[in-house]
């Protein structure tokens, strides 16, 4: 059992109303994996690696059953050898097949980034489009139990600076099917970012296989004083802060970019527009991150809509601590977002 | 060997049983808030090669490191409180299980990036040789590790340089729930050591006496600045990967193979030897015992006593000054 | 010969006047060598590592002769295995030494980044400050003569989210040799990022050892209606445009931020408050660069200064091309900057 | 081997000499605005392999890459368009020398990333297994690829899975100027295959006879589902490591080991061969000469007029449709 496990028991059963509505609830996960079974079902070509891919906990149940289901060649345990077996997906890619490598932790992704920033995000460009790379790397990052510096790291920030390479960060069981379902089909290299945190949370998803467009935000509450930009689990925490301002008689509007690259800057750009105030929660640490770049397109492309200063709620500039009292101080939360929100509003 | 040594390695493998017993009987708890990874079965392996270290030696470890910081002299108080991630800890609560250092006795730290220790254990020897010490480095780690390139890239460099490192591979057939044999072609890891030109062995991990005689060799080839050795030590795990839980039959590891294993308990092992050479007898066995339950129960104590960081440090050590 | 050389020769040779006056003109190569061997002259912990450092060329004149004083033990050639060697030089750092690891592209760091940021730049933190890694790490990107998307690449962007992680970027000679002495004898993994074209520039150097405080930032011109902020090679083409827009009657500050992470934040707020207006401008491909977190610092602390949209002169989000004509389309220059300026003064 | 094929052989050879001769001469021109590396000297090994291979196989090469290309039969005039960064370039201008691509022949690209390509031609021979098709891939790369994690990582789990792929390594012992023994312990990089259990040959790289001959034996055992092989060719490259500099002499190789080499070009070897076996005449050499001049001929001049890529295109191919 992966000890993360532990830390995601406990935490509420968070309910995400999403854009979408129907009868039918499922929590992340389970979109994941229906996801990914709709697709091994559809396309022969698609495929799953990673390193304990079809063992009995399937990733954090994600992958659960589908060995059994599609066969030992469709899905199949890796060597622990990340940037050779990134390499390696992104070679069956060359050769006309879908992979979805997959890393139990966002940190390994950090061992393949040569595979996948110098060879599978160039190659397209490189050979002036003669060769395509559908990949779809998926990474989950953990957060909690004390996982440490070296097991809960959100760097999607890095990966924002590579051009050729699209990133989706789905934060609702509705988006994380159908931007499954969109990454694979798409023909180029996409990375997608889970939290641990969010495979808990539930929310309406169709049972049909359906596609949400990589490259479009959405708007998960309306408002008109101030935005909220969250990043991936941070819509969770931005939609309860969200309810508390409301309480506190501020309206936030609360937008998902979901796509992190190629970024939806029309949804934001027009959402400032209307609130003049900008507040952008990230996972990942404050410099280099994904708010740090929603905060340059905002300055660049929504400045004169600004009322007040652009503010990034991110954690702090350090490694992840272990110790549980440390843990809380570096994890942003609601809270802070509605402090931000508040003194923005209100000052 | 001197046999006042058998008796150390009784007491280190004893010591680290029942420190892992104890870990495991207080998780529940829920007070260790860190992911462990506990080496019940593979006591052997630390416990024999770390008798023959200095003090000033190196040693690095994985996720899997409690015997280790125990067999080199590591505080058992600070890894204690470490674990309950206390600010007394040997990484004041930075850390947790799978981070122990202490310095003092040549623990540099572990990494919990699989085969991510092998390079930084070959760089700690290089430093022997550049400031031309005798220092030796070993570097532990599991049959998952030897995936990984930096394994053959390391193992490279250091046979290339003839650096004062032996490898040691604690191979316990498997990677979480993945079996060696699903990973890697053969099993025999340590024959690579062949093509780097370097000594390679495979030993029973679980005779510690056996592992002894090949570390005590290895290291003493890298104070004669003879070069590195690879040492594979068959070796098994009792406990599942992580935590506490249990993942032996069906769709986890088999039965009878656990069962092999545990019969072969390289403490029972060791002790009935030590009972036939008539060093060890069954009072001693309790008198050892009690005096490591004293320990572990005073660091235990001393752990849950301790006080937590306070938040206000969480921006400490980000960089040294 | 390496090739960019080709491109080096055919450069102006571009002088900087820098903080510091003298009698004394060195190349960026040289004080860069000189600020080597005086630290491997004063301290014998440090040492030198990386592909063909003890060759005939030297890392393009930067380690020439080192070896032949020094000896093969203090400045040797490695295996092509940039994660490893890496780690090796984390772990002799670890057991007191002063390694310095030499990447002839920044490329090659893809390779590494597992070592570096899993490892060199989380040990201090993680291990609550009782193992330090003090090691620099020196990456040189290329620019033109078709070095294409494989060998040119500029991603400092990308390192900006590693906590633990220092990072700098000298512009001139000057700044070159001080910035490696304090790099070498700071107590952090320093990732030092050069460019290929400023190898040639020129400056006045002291002949003394000195070192420069990292964190630390430098105004290279006084101005008062836009501030441009500049890194890397983007300080030549900036101080190009500065003087270009004076003769259209713009006066602009030129700063050099010199080091990268940790940013001097209040260089740019104190700059901003006087001009009212930025522009920065980065080596590497817009989104996620430098330029993104300085604007986003910028959007956060000095927003009330500022009277304009905050621009980012970098490269577009492509890979680059091989191409010459391309090349020159996929690299921003002063006249870019120049155009900015303009635009944000005039408009 | 039939002879018809020793003849295409022949030609092939030849053609890659004088295409990168034609190159060496032009590129002092400064017209050629790419790094080259040029394959003088190494004819043997592109042409004895990919002679086996057929169109819809896959092979992938590295920075010096121009005479695989030839060999798998890449268009010429593309090639020479692309190093003058032409649109009509096989990459578009995109690429340059180090980036040949030409799928029509299953070229799926080159890596200039040194050891980056191993994973990616493991990569195309897995999905040969999974859509359960014989398509074989071959990978070329140095003996400085050996030095890095990917050879270790993608041999073990080619072997692992036994994929259909054929690992050629062109050992030219140097990585610039780096020496093969400074950077690896033994001269002997066939044998890794042996720990992996699959085959592993060190053959003489300029003898396209006993190129072809392993060559032929590896690519058809792939073909009957039987595995990977290493193939190690000893071979030299007669130019500098890179441009058309020279690098013989003081401080770099040394004039014996270059004029060694020299004495035993692959071509004129085997040329010898096929005259000895009446099959070449050096009339029949003059007029296979005149032949390949007149398509190197049509090839610059197509790439020369060639148009370049204008400004306006720089964001095309970012990402695929
Ligand atoms: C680079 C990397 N990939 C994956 C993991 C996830 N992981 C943690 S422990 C482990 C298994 C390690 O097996 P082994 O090296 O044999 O050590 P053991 O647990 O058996 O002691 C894996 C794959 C990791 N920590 N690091
Ligand atoms: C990962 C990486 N590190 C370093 C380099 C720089 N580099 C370019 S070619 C080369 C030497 C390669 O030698 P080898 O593999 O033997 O090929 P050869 O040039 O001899 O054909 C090196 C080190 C690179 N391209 N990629
Ligand atoms: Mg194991
Ligand atoms: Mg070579």
């Amino acid at each position: 059992m992966p000890w993360t496990t532990v830390q995601v028991e406990k935490l509420d059963n968070f309910f995400i109303m999403g854009d979408h509505t129907g009868d039918r609830v499922l929590t992340y996960r389970d979109a994941l994996r229906e996801a990914l079974d709709q697709s091994l079902a559809r396309d022969p070509r698609v495929f799953i690696m990673g390193e304990g891919v079809d063992d009995v906990a399937g990733v954090f149940g994600t992958t659960k059953g589908l060995k059994e289901k599609y066969g030992a060649n469709r899905v199949f345990d890796t060597p622990i050898a990340e940037n050779s077996m990134t390499g390696i997906a992104v070679g069956a890619a060359m050769a006309g097949l879908r992979p979805i490598f997959i890393h139990a932790r966002m940190d390994f992704l950090l061992l393949s980034l040569d595979q996948l920033v110098n060879h599978a995000s160039k190659w397209c460009y490189m050979f002036g489009g003669k060769v395509k790379v559908p990949l779809v790397v998926r990474t989950i990052s953990a957060r909690g139990w004390g996982s440490g510096a070296q097991h809960s790291q959100c760097i999607q920030g890095m990966l924002m600076n590579v051009p050729g390479l699209k990133i989706v960060a789905p934060a609702t069981p509705y988006d994380a099917k159908g931007l499954m379902i969109s990454a694979i089909i798409d023909n180029n290299p996409v990375l997608f970012v889970e939290h641990r945190w969010l495979h808990k949370t539930t929310g309406y998803v169709p049972e049909e296989v359906y596609s949400i467009p990589i490259g479009k935000g959405v708007i998960h509450r309306r408002g008109e004083d101030v935005t909220i930009v969250a990043v991936s689990y941070m819509l969770v925490e931005a939609l309860k802060a969200a309810e508390k301002l409301q309480e506190s008689g501020i309206s936030a509007e609360v937008i998902d970019p979901r796509t992190l690259k190629p970024l939806d800057e029309k949804i934001l750009v027009e959402s400032v527009a209307k609130t003049g105030r900008l507040i952008i929660a990230d996972t990942g640490c404050k410099t280099g991150s994904v708010a740090s770049e929603i905060a340059a397109v905002a300055a660049e492309k929504a400045f004169h809509f600004l009322k007040k200063p652009i503010k990034r709620v991110c954690c702090p500039d350090t490694p992840t601590p272990t110790s549980d009292v440390l843990e809380k101080a570096f994890y942003p939360t609601a809270e802070d977002i509605f402090a931000e929100a508040v003194s923005l509003v209100r000052e | 060997m001197e046999k006042s040594k058998w008796m150390e390695m009784y007491r280190i493998m004893r010591l680290i049983r029942l420190v892992e017993q104890r870990i495991n009987d207080e998780y529940k708890y829920d007070e260790i808030k860190t992911p462990i990874h506990l080496s019940i079965g593979q006591e052997a392996v630390a416990a024999g090669v770390c008798i023959h270290l200095r003090k000033d030696d190196y040693i690095f470890g994985t996720h899997r490191s409690h015997s280790q910081y125990i067999a080199k002299g590591g505080d058992i108080k600070k890894m204690i409180a470490e674990l309950y991630l206390r600010k007394t800890g040997c990484a004041r609560g930075r850390g947790g299980s799978m981070h122990l250092v202490d310095p003092e006795v040549g623990i540099l730290g572990s990494s919990a990036i699989v085969g991510g220790n092998i390079p930084l254990g070959t760089g700690t020897a290089l430093a022997s040789k550049l400031l031309n010490n005798d220092r030796v480095t070993v570097v532990f780690f599991g049959d998952g590790a030897v995936d990984e390139g930096t394994f053959h890239e390391s193992l490279n460099f250091a046979a290339l340089k003839k650096l004062p490192v032996v490898y040691v591979c604690e191979n316990n057939f498997y990677a979480i729930n993945s079996h060696q044999l699903s990973r890697q072609v053969g099993d025999n890891i340590y024959k690579w050591a062949q093509n780097y030109g370097m000594p390679g062995f495979q030993i029973d991990g679980n005779d510690v006496l056996e592992v002894s005689d090949y570390a005590e060799k290895a290291i003493s080839r890298c104070r004669n600045g003879e070069g590195p050795t690879l040492i594979e030590c068959l070796t098994y795990r009792w406990k599942g990967h992580i935590g506490t839980v249990d993942d032996v039959g069906e769709g986890y590891r088999p039965r009878e193979e656990y069962e092999y294993w545990v019969s072969k308990c390289p403490i029972k092992r060791f002790s009935e030897f030590l009972k036939d050479q008539g060093v060890l007898t069954d009072e001693l066995i309790k008198k050892i015992d009690q005096e490591i339950y004293d320990l572990i129960e005073e660091a235990f104590s001393f752990a849950q006593n301790s006080p937590k960081p306070s938040p206000d440090e969480l921006m400490d050590f980000v960089y040294a000054d």
